[in-house]
């Protein structure tokens, strides 16, 4: 469990090293999402509708972009081998890398989302909805990322693969998520699309570090 | 039998395009898959045999040479 | 003296390449073994076997008595290979204490420092690694050694990009923990400033 | 007692002793399956009649459902003989995963094929984003990252392992294309076999489409066996049993 | 001129060997343009309104993400360095690497996107105004992407600093390509969006390989 | 005889760090400068001041006479730097007939297969560079000192995870390049198996 933490304190101080990092990746989401707009023009009804997917997709997408580089930079400087000969177990390891991927790039997008679907013109209660399906689908997108990025791992055209890889695995998550916000926004019941986020939650929770670190050994071989 | 004439069967009662697309598209794929093996397959038997010819040719070398 | 590590029979080949078939040797505590061999003979295969990090196609490897995959060998273990594996943007000082967390140790900043300023990095523990010269970083590697207690080293060409000073001050370390009862294996392409031990050719 | 089968499992389990008997086994799954595809074709368009709400076009079902059910099956078992060289580290069940894996993807391009070609004329239009539409788009995708990932690995025991573990990730799809009609109420077609109910379909059509899926199957395993073979060879090209194999 | 078709046929060489790349790449534009219809929910004349806007975001998305290694390999080997010694002047050399960076992610958007447009429902014109808008903004997007590469290579948390750098830089690209085949969905006259798109191209090809090359010697100090 | 390089009161400071502050010498052709110091010395950074990859704070570099930013000096240049500057992907010979295009040399395949050979990577041209040993990887970077025709030779460290063969293999490469009236500058922490040359030491 300390070692859990470690990991987690570590990738934490590194990206704060790289102070820009944690920004910049809100940044993104924010773009992407103001991309939208722009692309498909200003009508307020129209872009009501399409908000739910608008930001889930977005937020997919900034997920998705810091994923190659969530083992890389281990990889590459040979940190990983040590990680792998630690005494510590290395699924443990792995899922504190796991655990500061999503502090760093999944939380800071359930909290900005609420902002952008201002922008979007959504009410309170879908706002709400919107924050909460994010709380239980970044997490979600990270553990089901990292497994994506450590079979790509020092794979030749790893980051375009880990994206071809991973998408498809994301788009359940996105369904529902978006789902549960669509839903909301119709006046529907929205336990069933949540509730299904948590059942992927639990599961992937239980079972991505496992895969993750398999994944890696190979990698590393 | 329900088909009164040849024309009447390819028409497909009017759906031509869709029913001769899919099956179409079904008989293509699955024939050229096969041919498609095979080649890899016989391929792979040739780059074997050169191989092997150049095996024994460098032993035959050997013997010359010694 | 009993040995502590056995290895027997260990084969290894990469791609069509067998670059090697019968490796077999011993060290007891005290020993240290060289692994020599041209560019490309294997050395770095061996160790990587040897550690766990890729599979052998034969052979095994007994650590105690006790084969290594079911030991607790890792956590006798310590293997510093090719790679930096240092965090560039962090500083020497950080890099060491993090690592030691990883590894489940705590390390006191104090030994932290003593350990770098032991290798010559005084006056650099607080720069990011990314601006140390080549055998700076090295260095920085290198100070786990004296942070990380193990009894079997397994160091790949940590000579590399040294100093002479910097040689001289790891051989002495070397010396130091065969004198306390530990094992190493190394590879180099240059002579060692350390006693004769066993040798491996490949 | 049960140890003398394992080993005999694994004796029969190496390449050399199954790439004669593959060898021996592709000319009767081609016949098995050019019986059962010949069959299968007249009674699609020669017996089985015209449907009362579609016309002819229903007609697609003949390769529509037999495709589709392939494209899932392959891949269940793909997974398994991935997942078994990944437990077992038998060089030959690998090896098989890899040969059943561009088939697979061939069915599942074939089922979003003909679905398409389907639904232009039911639903008036090419695709919808409906739940077994996207989820089998899904399998598609995970064939071709399959293919891809292990393409982009050189050495081969690597690229079995990432490709295992990428396999039986994959598998949760597999039963939610199966029951998304159930989950979730959408245009796409119920299942009609169902063991608890009799089927809701003519008989004749039903026949239809179990001689057309016993067709593709049979190929199925014809093809992949052959590219077994090719398989075996190409990577065994440095073992003894294959300079023998080729006399 | 040598040494520009030099480089291209080694960038080119290295992405074969990268078997997987080319395809991928692709893979990427066609999963992102298929994330939103599931997202947003399938009513097909939603789907169509905001079409122009997916597709474009798409492209301009799948061109992003191909753009941190347009460099990166290069430098962290040390080749870039090796290059800005060599006799050939950089710039050429340079110019080569961005029209191999085209020919790789650019040039297969063009020809994938009328089939994509088909799956959101639009009809023949209107894809072939797609096709030529994506024509002419793709090599911009390429151009645009190499000076921010250019400018935050090796720079800490460059990947995400990148995106933030371009795409404001991407938005006018966006909004009249976009805006071009909206306004021929809409009956609407293209030729003012289309000529803007290739003013824009003239000049970067003049100025951008200039300037990615003063950032790149910046980046090698 | 002429000096061909001429460098006069160069000066460097990394950081609040005066690495040197006036550092001169020549060169004619036939020489070879040996640049000397401990790790962090600035001997890296020399080297790359030297073929204006980084700027200097002080002082002139003269290429036959004219300064070197205004010199044709890059095409008399060969750099070879810590890093493999290789493509993993490629295979030896595809790097070294890709790099010499980049110079705009065209380069036969036969010469570039020679090169491979003569640095003792034969049977190793056709497979990725990825999978070759640390030594190999340098040998193939080595070889561009063969195809790629320059009068000054910048080499840092070269001698790096090099075996003893490879060792003096550079060396007689570096002493044929001096007798044909080529220049070199070295750094390295062993001794070099080369006439002696002038001494610098930071
Ligand atoms: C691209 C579009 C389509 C896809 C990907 C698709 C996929 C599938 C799959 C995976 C199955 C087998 C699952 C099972 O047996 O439960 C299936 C069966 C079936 N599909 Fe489709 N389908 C598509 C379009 C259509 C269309 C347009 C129709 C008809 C209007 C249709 C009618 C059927 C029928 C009747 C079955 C058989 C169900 C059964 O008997 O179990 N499909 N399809
Ligand atoms: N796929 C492959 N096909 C053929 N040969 C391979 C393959 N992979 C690795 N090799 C060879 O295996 C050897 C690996 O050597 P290793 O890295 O263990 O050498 P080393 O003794 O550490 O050398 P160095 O002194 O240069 O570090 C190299 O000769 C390499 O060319
Ligand atoms: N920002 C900085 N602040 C302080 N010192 C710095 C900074 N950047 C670099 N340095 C120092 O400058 C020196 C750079 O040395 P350089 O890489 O030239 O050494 P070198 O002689 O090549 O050493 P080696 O033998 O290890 O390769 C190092 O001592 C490093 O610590
Ligand atoms: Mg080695
Ligand atoms: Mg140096």
């Amino acid at each position: 469990m300390n070692a859990l933490l470690a990991t987690v304190r570590r990738d934490l101080l590194l990206a704060l090293r790289r102070k820009s990092e944690v920004l910049t990746s809100l940044f993104f989401f924010v773009i992407v999402a103001s991309l939208f707009p722009l692309g498909i023009g200003p009508e307020p009804a129209l872009l009501k509708k399409i908000a739910p997917g608008v930001l889930w997709v977005a937020a997919l997408l900034s997920t998705l972009l810091g994923l190659p580089r969530l083992f890389a930079a281990d990889h590459l400087d040979g940190t990983l081998e040590q990680m792998a000969l630690s005494p510590s177990p290395l699924a443990l390891l792995i899922a504190g890398k796991i655990l500061a991927h999503w502090l760093l790039c999944g939380l800071p997008l359930v909290l900005l989302a609420p902002l952008l679907g201002l922008q979007f013109a959504l009410e309170g209660q879908t706002l709400f909805i919107l924050s909460l399906s994010l709380l239980l689908g970044t997490p979600l997108l990270s553990l089901i990322g990292a497994m994506g990025a450590a079979l790509t791992l020092g794979v030749r055209g790893g980051g375009v693969l880990l994206a071809l890889l991973v998408l498809p695995l994301y788009i359940p998550t996105l369904i529902f998520g978006a789902g549960a916000v669509e839903a909301q926004s119709a006046g529907l019941g929205v336990e069933g699309h949540l509730s299904l986020l948590a059942a992927l939650l639990a599961l992937a929770v239980f079972f991505a570090p496992w895969a993750t670190t398999a994944a890696l050994r190979i990698a590393l071989e | 039998m329900h088909w009164n004439s040849v024309g009447e069967f390819f028409a497909m009662g009017g759906y031509a395009l869709y029913v001769w697309g899919s099956f179409g598209a079904c008989a293509l794929l699955l024939v050229a898959e096969p041919f498609l093996v095979r080649r890899r397959l016989n391929e792979v038997r040739r780059n074997l045999a050169r191989e092997r010819l150049a095996e024994a040719l460098d032993h035959n070398m050997d013997h010359i040479s010694r | 003296m009993p040995a502590m590590l056995k290895v027997s029979r260990l084969a290894c080949s990469r791609g069509e390449r067998q670059l090697f078939a019968d490796v077999s040797f011993s060290l007891a505590a005290g020993e240290w073994l060289h692994v020599q061999g041209e560019n490309g003979a294997g050395k770095t295969s061996l160790l990587r076997l040897l550690v766990g990090l890729s599979p052998a196609d034969a052979g095994e490897i007994y650590w105690r008595g006790v084969a290594a995959s079911e030991a607790d060998f890792h956590r006798d273990l310590l293997y510093l290979g090719h790679h930096a594996a240092v965090k560039d943007d962090l500083t020497p000082l950080e890099n060491l204490c993090l690592s030691a967390a990883l590894d489940g140790i705590h390390l006191h900043e104090e030994a932290a420092l003593a350990a770098l300023v032991r290798l010559g990095l005084r006056g650099r523990e607080a720069l990011p690694v990314r601006v140390l010269s080549a055998g700076q970083k090295r260095r920085v590697l290198l100070a786990r050694l004296l942070t990380r207690p193990a009894a079997l080293w397994v160091l790949d060409e940590a000579f590399n990009a040294l100093d002479s000073g910097a040689v001289q001050l790891l051989g002495a370390l070397v010396g130091e923990h065969l004198a306390r009862g530990g094992l190493a294996v190394l590879t180099s392409h240059q002579p060692l400033p350390l006693p004769a031990g066993k040798r491996l050719m490949l | 007692m049960t140890n003398m089968n394992l080993i005999n499992w694994f004796r029969f389990a190496s390449p050399q002793s199954f790439y004669p008997l593959a060898g021996k086994l592709v000319p009767l799954f081609w016949t098995l399956a050019l019986l059962f595809g010949a069959a299968g074709l007249w009674v699609s368009f020669f017996v089985a009649p015209t449907d009362a709400q579609q016309g002819e076009g229903y007609r697609i079902i003949f390769v529509h459902v037999p495709a589709s059910w392939m494209s899932m099956i392959i891949y269940l078992a793909m997974a398994f003989w991935a997942g078994l060289g990944l437990a077992l580290n038998t060089r030959l069940s690998s090896m098989m995963a890899q040969a059943l894996a561009p088939t697979g993807a061939l069915m599942a391009a074939l089922s979003l094929w003909t679905g398409a070609f389907w639904g232009k004329p039911m639903w008036g239009a090419w695709w919808v984003w409906d739940a077994r539409l996207t989820s089998e788009l899904i399998l598609f995708f995970l064939y071709v990252g399959f293919i891809a990932l292990q393409s982009a690995i050189d050495d081969p025991r690597r690229a079995d392992k990432a490709g295992a573990i990428l396999a039986l990730i994959g598998v949760v799809n597999v039963p939610i294309i199966y029951f998304s009609v159930k989950w979730w109420n959408t245009l796409h077609q119920g299942s009609t076999i169902n063991l608890t109910r009799a089927p809701s379909m003519a008989h004749t059509m039903l026949w239809g489409m179990l001689l057309m899926a016993l067709a593709f199957w049979m190929y199925s395993i014809a093809v992949s066996l052959m590219r077994l073979r090719a398989i075996m060879l190409e990577r065994e090209r440095h073992t003894e049993w294959v300079k023998h194999a080729l006399e």
